[in-house]
């Protein structure tokens, strides 16, 4: 492969939401260059707009100006390309298939066939920790066993582009950690592109390549972190001090952007 | 003044004229009566509205009104305006039937709720079986109108001459190229439209003497009707709420209508009476009667109000 | 994205099928009347050509399919040309039925309703009455219809009322069977919440299970409305088939005159479609009011 | 007489605390419970039923307007050949017929409506147009264009069901939430595969209510349409000849086998219910 | 107020789901005593029977064995005491309600009058933070703002006894933080008892008295730390060899409770 190539780029991106009283600006001429095999990590105060424009870029939400392209393309084309894989906020687990089915939906819709299915469900069950909970329906499942559905079922269809928004939030620190250590080990071993929303300033850090921190409303971009980190990150880079100065200067940008002083 | 309540057998037309030409020229009024008319239709059996107590007085044809009686509501006559019966069957020629005898392989529309039973007796006096096999005729409940020949689904079908059959001619089709059977001609007639009462309210004097007078004027009304069918059919034509009657035809099924009431004065006739008793007990294996009535009729009231 | 525009989003798709679908109906006109037209030149020994068959197809007195314009000529002579008071009128039918419809929606609606939240919250009635809503369903009301006529009249009951009964007699069952959904449909953890608060049922009523069945309300009264015009109709009959569509649609079929009975159909159409719209506006108006993502 | 009226009474009071008394309490053995769910409504019934009898002869209503439950079912006992053929003239070809077809061409119609916004605009008002088409109407026209036969009652079925089928699923096909379509989007997943794996489980629940309501509609339009013209067999026919012969108990006999069969159809298509949307809150919750 | 009166005890309790293939062992003998005043961190891995658990208490669930008080009643009759205000794991916003509407929602059911119940609802927005979004939807809020809208509507009608089942799960650091110590001011200042479902270690150890460390399947009690940390606990007491002492134990209870190994 050749230079990077830009996987997501957005030029003076705006997005506003006209309600009942008043618009919301979620997005204010935001610009960002995401790169091929970048894991960028967004970070910023409860409602800034990060889930809004994850949502851009798997078109589910129109922007209202600017430009943005995904894989060069237009986020339509993209999507219609099929060209993430998204992990919503909410688990989004449809109530009337198990939860192999529902990890098997975008196979069956991509067209995979029978034993593959099989053979990928089973995979991402085991890398999430839910073997043995297939046969179960959603609602039998606590609340992190239905986030960690909903990533196996983003991460079944290798995609080459991640948007994952908090997927971890329901976790606890230990199956966080493991997840945390796959989803690189998997980053490196494919080349994957992945957008990540967290709120965990350690994750954003341990995990990120680029670390994008957001202020509200309107949602800008206030940082743009590239980590020194390298590549290869065992668990206890976390001590070093080249992290906790990447951590400081994130939480620096975030208090920033807060509205309000502690 | 006295409350009436009569319910007829179908929607407002010239065959009962007799009644809303009495209540229209004043007739009842004048027996001190105050007569409500209900129109029937097509799920309405006056028998029923009789029995619940919805009315005083019903007209209905006689095979039903003796079928009912066996059946345990006691219906009474208590005057037969209509003496001629105005049923027949009539076919297309082009079928081929010239006699009642051809009638056997084809599909006759008849009319059901009640109204069968003329035709059953017919049927049953001709030895002619109406299960659909192939020595007997095929037969389907009609509906209200004379569809089934004009598109051939049916050879034959049930018509009234004051009515039926000159919607069949209206709707194009000449009189040549049809073959009816009158009932009255067959030998077969049975009486129709008759004045009923339930034989429990007899026993009441002056229901009786309600009734006495309720007969009179509408008899007067018939008269009237008969002497001025146009003016009669026009009456009849006020009173149809569903303002869907036209004129050309009531007057016609009036100048018809006449022709059956002529020959009665309002009393029944014992002879009528014995031949649609008859009629109706020869219905084969299956007669609508099983036996004589008894008390099915009283002559009190017509003795009474033509006195 | 364009503006809406009336023309482009609403006129233009009705017209097309409106269009498409009076193409077939020409086509059936001539299918369906071409038998008794080529009959009758037979009777009169007339050579025809297939034109001229096409001709009379069209202008039939008794068609077995009314060509469209012998309808609206019709509809037109019995609405604008006549008095909306006279009997001759179809306004004055139409509205003599809409006023049964709409006291039988009225009671049916309120009936449901309320058998559907008792069946919701009492197992007792849950068990034995649903089973029997049903089986009541299966009687054909035509065939008890007098009967019930009879007995409300010898109660004193008459005029409007014992139609509007029958009329109500069809329009709750749909109502009963989309409430009974509805108002079983919120989330188990709404329902939870609720149950923290250690709320009231009348308060789970009104608060969660009343709102949350708003969809299913609206789409069974339109149904219900549907089936109450139906009803109306049907319950003109026993009641002597006086005045109404009913008794138009009766009388037409009993004389023969099958473009009468066409444009009673289409008044009791245009009425139900006035009357389906007219709810389906309540729903998107009470819809907005409820905040729902557009 | 008024013996009658005091034994219904009591009957009535009985039964009812009874029942209460039933569904409060809990079973532990499973075929104590399926037992008492079947009988409480029975109870119900037998109730009913009792009160009938017993208001029948306590005020001396004449059978013609309303025959007692013995009468009708001695007239039931003994004309089991009858009704069946009525049964199967009414209920086996047309009504089952005419709800399949009427129910499939509503779905159809939906799903074709929702496949174009162009149609939607243009055939959703006429479907409406067409929503209470009244069977008094159409029946006869109906007798015209198919026959006397059997076919006929299907076509006014078919009209008589086509509504409330499409409603329920036009409505339907909009319950799947925004994040659930949303998911769909992700996956570029084709108009089809949204419908098959997204948003015909999401309707279930509405259509099934169109199955239930058309169930039951289906049985009358069938039973009415042969009012209007029919060969001499059916419930329909039966109901209006016997009738007009006054034999009521007749009219009943017929009436009870249509409820039977309609409760048994209805009942049939609640369980399919349960079965296929086991999902949804109102079954999940032990009840649908 | 005399010696510390038992808010919930439970004593060998279990609860088992029935689910289609097989039983589920969400509970097995749990023993646990929460007096008045405390604030009972649960941490565990996911589907350990956290949630379970506080829908015992709450009377949202019925325990197979073993018995439990709530204020020294049955859970049922506590509930119908209204001595408990729930914040679910997911939001459960009604979605017909604006945001205000979803928090007068308990004061409404529980008779409040209207200036009383407007006073509130202006109290808790700002609380959580959300001051001019009364007027919204649910559905036109971010994941974190509905979370944030949740805990204003459980804190609403002031009950003694808090269940929060991952309140701060969708929050960033800094909006958690401040939180945090609102949630430590309201507790120290009304005496409440708290009974609270986290992930974060730190969280749980600097809010909490005491703090239940669960294993999964079946969810056992593995172990139960009594804080040695003073009431009053400013921010930098997460520096401390003490608060670190007492995280270390409750990670080490959490990896001894993990089924799979790093
Ligand atoms: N559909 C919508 N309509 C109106 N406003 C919306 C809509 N969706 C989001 N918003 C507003 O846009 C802003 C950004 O929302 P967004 O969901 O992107 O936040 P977020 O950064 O993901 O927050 P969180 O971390 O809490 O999930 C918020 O103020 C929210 O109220
Ligand atoms: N309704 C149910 N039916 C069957 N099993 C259930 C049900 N609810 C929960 N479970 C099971 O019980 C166990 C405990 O679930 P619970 O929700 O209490 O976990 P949790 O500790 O809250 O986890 P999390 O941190 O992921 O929310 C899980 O294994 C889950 O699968
Ligand atoms: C369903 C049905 N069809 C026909 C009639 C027949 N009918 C009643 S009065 C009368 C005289 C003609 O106008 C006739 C033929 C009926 N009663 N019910
Ligand atoms: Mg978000
Ligand atoms: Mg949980």
């Amino acid at each position: 492969m050749t230079a990077p190539f830009s996987v997501v780029s957005a030029k003076d991106l705006c997005l506003t939401f006209q309600t009942g009283d008043g618009p919301v600006h979620a997005l204010s001429n935001v610009d960002l260059e995401v790169k091929k095999g970048d894991f960028v990590s967004f970070i910023g105060p409860s409602g800034c707009g990060k889930t809004t424009f994850l949502r851009v870029i798997a078109d589910l939400e129109k922007h209202t100006s600017g430009t943005i392209t995904v894989n060069g393309m237009t986020p339509e084309n993209a999507r219609k390309d099929r060209s993430y894989g998204y992990v919503f906020q909410a688990a989004a687990l449809y109530p009337w298939r198990t939860i192999e089915k529902n990890i098997a939906l975008p196979l069956e819709i991509m067209g995979f066939s029978k034993e593959e299915q099989k053979k990928r469900v089973e995979q991402t069950l085991e890398l999430v920790n839910l073997t043995g909970f297939g046969k179960k329906f959603p609602w039998q499942l606590s609340g992190g066993m239905q986030q960690r559905a909903s990533i196996a079922r983003a991460l079944a269809f290798d995609a080459d582009l991640l948007l994952m928004d908090e997927p971890f939030g329901a976790l606890d620190e230990i199956v966080r950690d493991h997840l945390n250590s796959e989803l690189l080990k998997l980053w490196d071993r494919t080349d994957k592109t992945i957008c990540f929303v967290t709120h965990s300033i350690p994750e954003a850090v341990y995990l990120s390549t680029k670390i994008v921190v957001m202020s509200p409303r309107p949602g800008r971009v206030t940082d743009i972190i590239e980590s020194t980190l390298p590549r290869e990150r065992p668990l206890e880079i976390r001590e070093t001090p080249e992290f906790l100065a990447i951590a400081h200067r994130v939480r620096e940008g975030l208090k920033a952007g807060h509205s309000y002083e502690e | 003044a006295e409350k009436v309540t009569l319910q007829l057998k179908w929607v407002t037309q010239a065959q009962f004229a007799g009644y809303y030409v009495a209540k229209d020229k004043g007739f009842y009024e004048e027996e001190g009566l105050d007569v409500e008319i209900k129109p029937g239709g097509p799920d309405i059996a006056p028998p029923q509205v009789l029995a619940g107590g919805g009315a005083d007085v019903i007209v209905d044809w006689m095979p039903s009104a003796l079928a009912t009686r066996e059946k345990g509501v006691p219906l009474v006559n208590i005057a037969q305006p209509f003496k001629a019966s105005g049923m027949m069957l009539t076919c297309l020629k082009e079928t081929g039937i010239t006699k009642p005898e051809d009638f056997k392989g084809k599909t006759l529309g008849v009319w059901f709720f009640g109204n069968e039973y003329p035709f059953l007796s017919w049927m049953a006096h001709l030895g002619i079986k109406t299960d659909g096999g192939a020595d007997g005729v095929t037969v389907l409940k009609q509906g209200f109108n004379v569809d089934p020949l004009l598109q051939k689904q049916a050879a034959c079908i049930s018509t009234m001459t004051y009515n039926e059959y000159w919607q069949v001619i209206d709707a194009g089709i000449k009189a040549e190229d049809l073959v009816t059977f009158k009932y009255e001609d067959e030998g077969v007639a049975t009486l129709e439209d008759g004045l009923y009462v339930l034989e429990d309210s007899l026993k009441d004097a002056a229901f009786k003497d309600k009734m006495v007078k309720f007969v009179r004027a509408s008899m007067k009304g018939w008269k009237w009707a008969e002497e001025n069918p146009d003016d009669a059919a026009e009456i009849v034509l006020e009173n149809d709420a569903s303002g869907a009657q036209t004129e050309v035809h009531q007057k016609r099924m009036m100048g018809e209508v006449a022709k059956l009431t002529a020959g009665s004065n309002g009393a029944l006739d014992m002879a009528d009476y014995e031949r649609t008793v008859k009629t109706l007990l020869g219905g084969g294996s299956d007669p609508v009667i099983t036996k004589e009535p008894v008390g099915a009729y009283t002559l009190d009231i017509t003795n009474e109000a033509l006195k | 994205m364009t503006s809406p525009s009336l023309l482009r989003d609403r006129i233009l798709p009705i017209l097309t099928v409106v269009f498409a679908i009076l193409i077939v109906w020409h086509v059936f006109v001539v299918y369906l009347n071409a038998p008794f037209v080529r009959d009758q030149a037979a009777r009169a020994g007339e050579e025809i050509t297939f034109s001229q068959v096409v001709e009379r197809t069209f202008a039939q007195e008794r068609p077995v399919l009314p060509a469209p314009h012998q309808i609206f000529a019709e509809l037109w002579d019995t609405t604008v040309n006549k008095a909306v008071t006279s009997k001759r009128s179809l306004v004055y039918h139409a509205w003599i039925t809409l006023s049964t419809t709409l006291l039988g929606f009225v009671i049916g609606t309120v009936l449901g309703i309320l058998l559907a939240v008792g069946i919701v919250h009492n197992r007792a009635m849950d068990r034995s009455l649903m089973p029997w809503v049903i089986a009541s369903q299966t009687i054909p009301i035509l065939a008890i219809a007098p009967m019930v006529i009879v007995v409300l009249n010898s109660v004193g009951i008459s005029g409007i009322l014992p139609k509007a009964l029958i009329s109500t007699y069809l329009s709750f069952f749909p109502i009963v069977v989309g409430m009974v959904k509805g108002l079983r449909s919120p989330d188990t953890i709404l329902l939870d919440l609720m149950h923290t608060y250690h709320a009231s049922p009348s308060q789970t009523f009104w608060k969660l299970r009343w709102p949350a069945s708003m969809p299913y309300l609206f789409t069974s009264l339109k149904v219900a409305i549907a089936i109450s015009l139906l009803g109306a109709i049907v319950a003109e009959l026993p009641t002597g088939a006086v005045a109404g569509l009913g008794a138009r649609l009766l009388s037409g079929s009993y004389y023969g005159q099958t473009i009468q009975i066409w444009a009673a159909l289409f008044m009791a159409a245009g009425l139900a479609a006035v009357l389906v719209t007219l709810v389906g506006i309540a729903h998107s108006r009470v819809l907005a009011r409820m905040g729902v993502k557009p | 007489m008024n013996g009658y009226l005091v034994f219904a009474l009591v009957f009535w009071l009985s039964a009812w605390g009874l029942n209460e008394w039933l569904v409060r309490r809990t079973f532990k053995d499973r075929t104590v419970r399926r037992v008492v769910n079947t009988a409480v409504p029975l109870i119900f019934g037998i109730t009913l039923l009792v009160i009938w009898e017993c208001l029948v002869h306590g005020f001396d209503i004449p059978s013609i307007l309303l025959p007692a439950p013995s009468m009708i079912w001695a007239r039931l006992t003994s004309s089991v050949p009858t009704l069946w053929a009525d049964f199967q003239q009414t209920f086996l070809k047309s009504v089952l017929t005419g709800y399949a077809l009427g129910c499939g061409l509503g779905f159809a119609v939906a799903i074709l409506v929702d496949r174009s916004p162009f149609l939607q605009k243009g055939l959703l008002p006429i479907g409406n147009f067409v929503s209470a088409l009244p069977m008094v109407g159409v029946a006869p026209i109906m007798v015209m264009w198919f026959g006397f036969d059997w076919q006929s009652k299907v076509a006014v079925v078919v009209i008589m069901t086509f509504f409330p089928m499409l409603v329920n699923t036009v409505q339907g096909l909009s319950a799947a939430s925004h994040m659930e379509r949303d998911l769909m989007r992700t996956y570029a997943a084709s108009w089809w595969q949204t419908l098959v794996k997204l948003r015909l489980p999401a309707a279930w629940p509405f259509i099934f209510n169109a199955l239930k309501i058309n169930s039951t509609l289906a049985l009358i339009g069938a039973i009415v349409a042969e009012f209007f013209g029919t060969p001499i067999v059916g419930m329909g026919f039966r109901i209006s000849t016997e009738v007009g012969r006054s034999n009521v108990d007749m009219v009943w006999a017929e009436i009870a086998v249509a409820a039977l069969a309609g409760s048994i159809f209805y009942g049939l298509v609640a369980l399919a219910e349960r079965w296929v949307t086991f999902w949804h809150p109102s079954v999940r919750g032990g009840q649908a």
